[in-house]
């Protein structure tokens, strides 16, 4: 008793410890924006805090429309990719063929496709569409790049689901949308909502589509912190306050669902 | 009461292969008729085809060729929902997100009833079932005897045609299985409806079932009813799948002896003169190989008939299980296995050599080659 | 009624007028532009019916941004921030409308030659300069002081590395000398390009083939290799130009070379904890003074699928104008006025005293010639860059090997014998070589 | 089972996937044979296999295949490693565990931009950097690390940002291992370590392909890292595939190298897919 009171102990020092140094970047960022440009040079702890970068911000970019953006983008991205992924993985998973296993790697296989190599025809088309700098398009691009994710991932937790649940809706009167809709979904639900936290997470933080593709009316936070980032590395402060802000709404959500991505998690792919 | 009849004419059922070739016939062109209101078994070992015959009843399956008529209409290519049947699922198949009347009232709301009228089927059913005190539960928080009533349930507020079980009990304790396996014929009884129950068990079989049919390898070896199928095997594949302990099947060949014929197992050890009762059908058989079936309970230390008594079989007890009110008993003669079942009890000692009356009136005699009874 | 109709058709006209025309832009995040930002809501002002948007992003998204967006034609920007190096590549294909009618209140005579000249193609101007740089040496006057140490007005290369080996003081942080070593065809070849050309190489010969593996490269290269890993800091092929700002103007470099408009920021005390302490000299030679030094420039230019393209011009007008300049000094003070456009602004005695940089720069501005940059006559334009659209890869490459050799991964004529490669295979790629 | 109902509704869901997934890479597959660089329209025509050979010829293309490789085995190795040893300690109760489990996924939310930038300039900078503060304070020369040791910066960076993914999916696996199951063993006298192996690891195996799927998704074309850290050097020390086709080809507007570039990729990633299949048939398929 006494050396399992002491080993965890330990193991609280331990986990602390850990938590610490790999949160210490963050906390640094966090520090630093608030403080004054010439201060964030300087390792130490103790400065004046001040706001003005956060000043500075606000008044050189429109923060809200790109937090909009972002969120626009995020959501509506994640929507559409399950309204198209959530059938393909339905019938993947309860009607699979002998191509289901080799179709799916394929589509994985294209994800990994660098976008450098297929920005310009991505652009020519967006071009012919009227879709440069519009919120559907980068929906439409986001979703594109999701779906095999969503698919994949909405496969395995589908295939956690009974067929005979399935088929029992279906002697009850339900058609593939209402399966889909009344029983598969729900059944699935902690994990297809774990999953939609990941692509959100994925479409919030994608800097090349979104750097290439908007300029001002659809362009989210990446853009953002595109005009305060510079390989160089200027203006610490303001970079730090901008990203502080950036990653902050993303961050807070993330916090708050955390619960929620472990048991869905837990709940398919990796049970 | 509408028609609840179901009609089957050459069902196949053949599945593709990963090119898309046929490569795996479950069920080879069956033909079944079950009346309006029978409660009819489908029972066979597994992968017979029972279960995707029901299946393919229910629409769950798509059909090779043939013809399933229920309520004398083709349903090929009707939907599930539109056949007029329940479904009742071996895993429940009850939905974890809904509550009990939820996954009660879920087909009668895709079916767009008045909320009143599925209250009051829902209401009526969780009545009858005993579940009027869970209606507001999850299932995960039922036990498993509630969730089968459940599944139940769901399937009575349809008020179906047919009632399709898919061997709803084998998820259930011993106890359980006994107690569902009554509630479902009680429910047979009171609402007269056609049921189409597939099981593996012999026993829920022979207790539940109007008529019985049993499968075997896509191909229906027998219908009757329970007694029937029981007194009068067609086959030794029925033979040996109904009764428990099941009967015993021995190899051996027809031969000639004096003026009878006798059956000489392979063995040689076991040999019983024929009846004469048996004399006529088995003298196209002599020098052919036969298989001799007696069950269990046709062996006895006291003769019970005066045929086939002439030379009592004396065999060595290996083992023995009381059960009160019988005892079973493991014997062997030479390299022979056999079982026998006295009735009343008894107490034998392994090692013990008893003496067996065979009741020669009680036995079948199957054609090796066919399979099929000889002796009708 | 006749009247009541004039009346409407005024309405209905001046209401067209005052529609707002919306210029969209594509800038660069530095400082200058910030400011240009800050001080456009007057351009607004003076006229309501122009509304800029602006879209600031870091130089090498801008960059590709603006490449793909010109080059395709998809007309989402109005104006765009431009280098000297990509307007007459741009413009040659026909992707910029021309400036032209520019009133003579602008003074375009004003603005300096080597620009105007670099900024156009077949004589015809196409993009306003709103800064440029030429390339000069900075020193701590205050560390040559105590070492008994003074600078030459024209600096040798080997007088630097004299200086440098008496300053380095490891042990207090402070290294005789910091350059660029960031690899990129922006970053650490715009100073080897100059480096190169003084030590009398060149990129290519008039026919196209590669010079990298002369000994002029060899010379230049193991010069500067050898300089940075006894003198330089620590880390050097991280190092751009806005770290090496950071370092000297954290004190602890003695010298850099580089661009003219570091000046301003290492002479600003609210920047820099050097300013008043630095001298300032032209950049250094080794062989010929042809090509020392460089010449950038960032302009607005006018894509030709642009929307509102005589207000984009407009605007381009307002900030590159004397009056712009005068603005932004009176908001933030003449040190840091966007640099390198004017001869009126280097003739301006406030800039000059608020500028102790103003007169080598100025000399710096006058005497890069882009258009015959080496020793040796070449068939490109540029000094510290080869104005084909091939160069920002491969130069980029080169600028990669050579910090390789920096890093000590490679040695210089590995390194060199790579990079020469690379250049072949550009030229083959692009069809120069006939 | 072939109902012409079920095929007509997911009909365009199917096919709109197909299409999505389809004419991109069409597009590519085309301009990987045409002369095409944006900047030199005077250069056109089919150009055969010359794109490809131009990437094939290039001296950075065998390096930029072992680095892209190098790269994602490291960081899976590293976030597996860790993430494992992570979900181990925090699967025990601890004082304010669950804060700590949120300070540890944190570093996922972070755009990859902002991390390398603070990376780059707030941690591993020689000069500025915490480290070189630290080193400096106990009297050690600090690391010019993006120089000196760059593949092991652009792997620290990469890691950081995919450990708290590894440890999440991880941790959640270790939590939902059988109680029953670990009691068993316990009784049956089964060590810590041993726990460890033949239990706790066995029913990661999932977990850890879903992990390695994911992360090599989206290592294989890792760029924003590299390019605002190293921009590929020194020399090619720290090029990958990506960083390559985006020198080559898109830095100079040569959309047919691009393309090729990104054929190339695409081979690359279906070879990476048919050796992960062998590894993690298993989980792929979504049995246990």
């Amino acid at each position: 008793m006494e050396s399992s009171r002491s080993r965890s102990w330990l193991f609280g020092i331990i986990g602390w410890l850990v938590a610490i140094v790999l949160f210490f970047p963050i906390f640094w960022v966090a520090i630093t924006a608030f403080k004054t440009e010439q201060a964030a040079y300087s390792p130490s702890l103790i400065f004046s805090p001040t706001l003005e970068s956060f000043h500075e911000v606000f008044a050189r970019s429109n923060y809200v429309g790109f937090a909009l953006n972002s969120i626009y983008i995020a959501l509506g991205s994640t929507l559409l990719c399950f309204i198209i992924a959530i059938p393909a993985a339905y019938r993947m998973a309860f009607f699979p063929s002998a191509k289901t296993q080799s179709t799916l790697l394929w589509m994985l296989s294209t994800k990994m496709m660098p976008a450098v190599g297929v920005l310009l025809p991505i652009y020519l088309l967006f071009k012919s569409a009227g879709l440069l700098d519009s919120v559907w398009g980068l929906i439409g691009i986001y979703t594109l790049i999701n779906l095999p994710i969503a698919i994949w991932m909405s496969y395995t937790y589908f295939r956690e689901v009974p067929s005979a649940i399935l088929e029992a809706a279906r002697v009850d009167g339900a058609g593939i949308m209402s399966q889909i809709w009344h029983v598969l979904t729900p059944m699935a639900l902690p994990g297809i909502s774990s999953t939609a936290l990941l692509l959100i997470i994925l479409s919030w933080n994608e800097a090349f589509w979104s750097i290439n593709l908007t300029s001002s009316h659809a362009a989210p936070l990446t853009v953002f912190i595109a005009s305060y980032s510079s390989p160089e590395g200027l203006f610490w402060a303001k970079l730090s306050a901008a990203s502080l802000l950036a990653v902050a709404p993303i961050m807070v959500m993330g916090w708050l669902t955390q619960k929620q991505l472990v048991s869905g998690l837990t709940f398919g792919a990796v049970k | 009461m509408s028609d609840g009849s179901v009609k089957i004419k050459n069902l196949v059922k053949t599945y593709a292969n990963e090119h898309g070739h046929p490569a795996f016939t479950a069920v080879k062109g069956i033909d079944l008729e079950i009346k309006d209101g029978e409660f009819m078994v489908l029972v066979g070992p597994s992968g017979c085809g029972k279960t995707t015959t029901l299946r393919m009843i229910a629409g769950l399956e798509s059909i090779t060729s043939g013809t399933i008529e229920i309520g004398g209409k083709v349903v090929n290519d009707v939907e599930p929902k539109d056949r007029g049947i329940a479904m009742v699922f071996q895993n429940y198949a009850l939905y974890p997100h809904m509550t009990v009347f939820e996954n009660m009232a879920f087909g009668l709301k895709l079916a767009k009833k008045s909320k009143d009228d599925i209250r009051d089927a829902v209401t009526r059913a969780a009545k009858a079932l005993d579940l009027d005190q869970l209606l507001h539960r999850k299932p995960q928080t039922l036990s498993g005897g509630q969730r089968q009533r459940v599944a139940l349930g769901r399937a009575i507020v349809r008020n179906p045609k047919v009632f399709l079980f898919d061997e709803p009990l084998s998820n259930l304790d011993a106890k359980m299985r006994v107690q569902m396996r009554t509630e479902i014929s009680r429910l047979h009884a009171v609402l007269r409806t056609t049921m189409i129950y597939v099981t593996h068990d012999q026993v829920e079989a022979m207790t539940m079932g109007d008529r019985i049919c049993v499968m075997r390898a896509g191909v229906i070896m027998q219908v009757a009813d329970p007694l029937t199928l029981y007194r009068q095997p067609q086959n030794v594949f029925v033979a040996g799948f109904i009764g428990s302990p099941p009967m015993n099947l021995l190899n051996g060949v027809v031969k000639r002896s004096g003026c009878g014929l006798e059956f000489v197992d392979e063995t040689g050890a076991f040999i019983v003169p024929l009846p004469s009762r048996l004399e006529k059908f088995a003298e196209p058989f002599v020098g052919r190989k036969i298989i001799f079936g007696a069950r269990p309970e046709h062996l006895s230390p006291t003769p019970t008939s005066d045929v086939g008594t002439q030379k009592p079989l004396t065999m060595t007890i290996e083992l023995a299980e009381p059960l009160g009110s019988e005892t079973i008993l493991y014997l062997k003669s030479g390299a022979r296995q056999i079982v026998a079942r006295h009735i009343g009890e008894q107490h034998c000692q392994p090692g013990q050599t008893v003496a067996l009356h065979l009741n020669m009136e009680k036995v079948h005699l199957f054609d090796a080659e066919t399979g099929n009874v000889i002796n009708a | 009624m006749k009247k009541c109709l004039i009346l409407l058709t005024v309405l209905v006209t001046s209401i067209c007028a005052f529609a707002a025309q919306t210029v969209t832009i594509a800038a660069v995040n530095n400082p200058a532009m910030i400011e240009l930002k800050r001080l456009s809501p007057k351009f607004e002002a003076q006229n309501p019916d122009i509304k800029l948007n602006w879209v600031i992003v870091e130089e090498n998204i801008l960059r590709q941004r603006v490449t793909t967006d010109v080059s395709t034609g998809s007309g989402q920007f109005d104006l765009v921030f431009l280098g000297l190096y990509e307007t007459p590549i741009f413009a040659k294909r026909g992707w910029l409308k021309e400036i032209k009618d520019i009133p003579a209140s602008y003074d375009v005579e004003d603005v300096f030659k080597s620009l105007r000249d670099g900024l156009s193609y077949d004589g015809k101007l196409y993009a306003l300069p709103f800064y440029g740089e030429s390339s000069m040496l900075m020193y701590r006057k205050d560390l040559f002081a105590a070492k008994g140490l003074t600078m030459p007005e024209q600096p040798t290369y080997e007088d630097i590395k004299k200086f440098a080996a008496a300053l380095t003081d490891k042990s207090a942080g402070i290294y005789g000398i910091t350059l660029r070593g960031k690899p990129g065809w922006g970053e650490n070849m715009a100073f080897i390009g100059t480096l190169v050309n003084t030590f009398g190489g060149s990129w290519f010969n008039m026919k196209w083939q590669p010079q990298i593996d002369t000994p002029e490269w060899t010379a230049a290269i193991t010069y500067y290799v050898d300089l940075m890993k006894n003198y330089g800091p620590p880390g050097a092929t991280a190092n751009g130009f806005n770290e090496n700002l950071t370092l000297f103007a954290s004190g602890k470099a003695a010298m850099w070379i580089d661009a003219t408009v570091a000046a301003g920021s290492i002479s600003d005390p609210k920047e820099s904890q050097v300013a008043g302490k630095v001298g300032f000299a032209n950049a250094p030679i080794a062989k010929t003074p042809k090509g020392s030094h460089w010449l950038w420039s960032w302009a607005f230019a006018i894509p030709a699928k642009a929307k509102s393209a005589d207000a984009a011009q407009k605007f381009a007008l307002w900030a590159t104008s004397k009056d712009y300049i005068q603005m932004a000094a009176a908001d933030t003070g003449w040190a840091t006025v966007p640099p390198g456009t004017r001869k009126s602004t280097y003739e301006n005695a406030d800039y000059q005293k608020a500028s102790p940089f103003a007169a080598v720069s100025l000399k710096s501005l006058q005497t890069a010639d882009p258009t015959d940059p080496c020793a040796k006559p070449v068939p490109y334009h540029g000094i510290q860059l080869v104005g084909i659209p091939e160069f920002q890869s491969f130069g980029t490459v080169v600028g990669q090997n050579i910090a390789g050799a920096l890093a000590g991964n490679e040695s210089v004529a590995q390194a060199l014998k790579m990079s020469q490669a690379a250049a072949a295979r550009a030229a083959r790629q692009g069809g120069y070589q006939k | 089972m072939k109902r012409p109902i079920r095929t007509l509704l997911q009909a365009p869901s199917v096919g709109l996937l197909f299409l999505w997934m389809i004419v991109p890479l069409a597009m590519t597959i085309y301009f990987s044979f045409i002369r095409y660089n944006l900047l030199n329209p005077d250069v056109h025509g089919f150009a055969g296999f010359q794109n490809y050979q131009f990437l094939w010829e290039d001296p950075a293309f065998v390096p930029a295949l072992i680095n892209t490789l190098a790269l994602i085995g490291s960081v899976l190795i590293v976030t597996i490693v860790l993430g494992t040893l992570l979900a181990v300690l925090y699967e025990r109760r601890f004082f304010g565990r669950n804060v700590a489990t949120l300070l540890v996924i944190a570093p996922f939310f972070v755009m990859p931009t902002v991390s390398a930038l603070v990376w780059k300039n707030m941690i591993l900078h020689p000069v500025y950097g915490l480290l070189a503060h630290a080193f400096f304070a106990v009297g050690l020369t600090p690391i010019d690390w993006f120089g000196r040791f760059p593949m092991v910066s652009v792997i620290m960076i990469l890691s950081w940002e995919w450990l708290p993914f590894a440890f999440l999916i991880l941790y959640t696996s270790i939590k939902s291992l059988d109680r029953e199951q670990r009691e068993a063993a316990l009784i049956d006298g089964a060590k810590p370590v041993q726990m460890f192996f033949h239990i706790t690891l066995p029913h990661l195996k999932r977990a850890i392909g879903v992990v390695i799927m994911i992360e090599t998704i989206f290592l294989l074309s890792v760029f924003a890292e590299i390019y605002t850290t190293t921009s590929g050097g020194p020399g090619t020390a720290t090029t990958n595939l990506a960083y390559l086709v985006y020198s080559q080809g898109l830095q100079q507007f040569d959309i047919g190298i691009a393309s090729a570039g990104g054929i190339l990729a695409v081979v690359m990633a279906n070879v990476v897919a048919f050796f992960l299949v062998r590894i993690l048939a298993r989980s792929l398929k979504g049995n246990t």
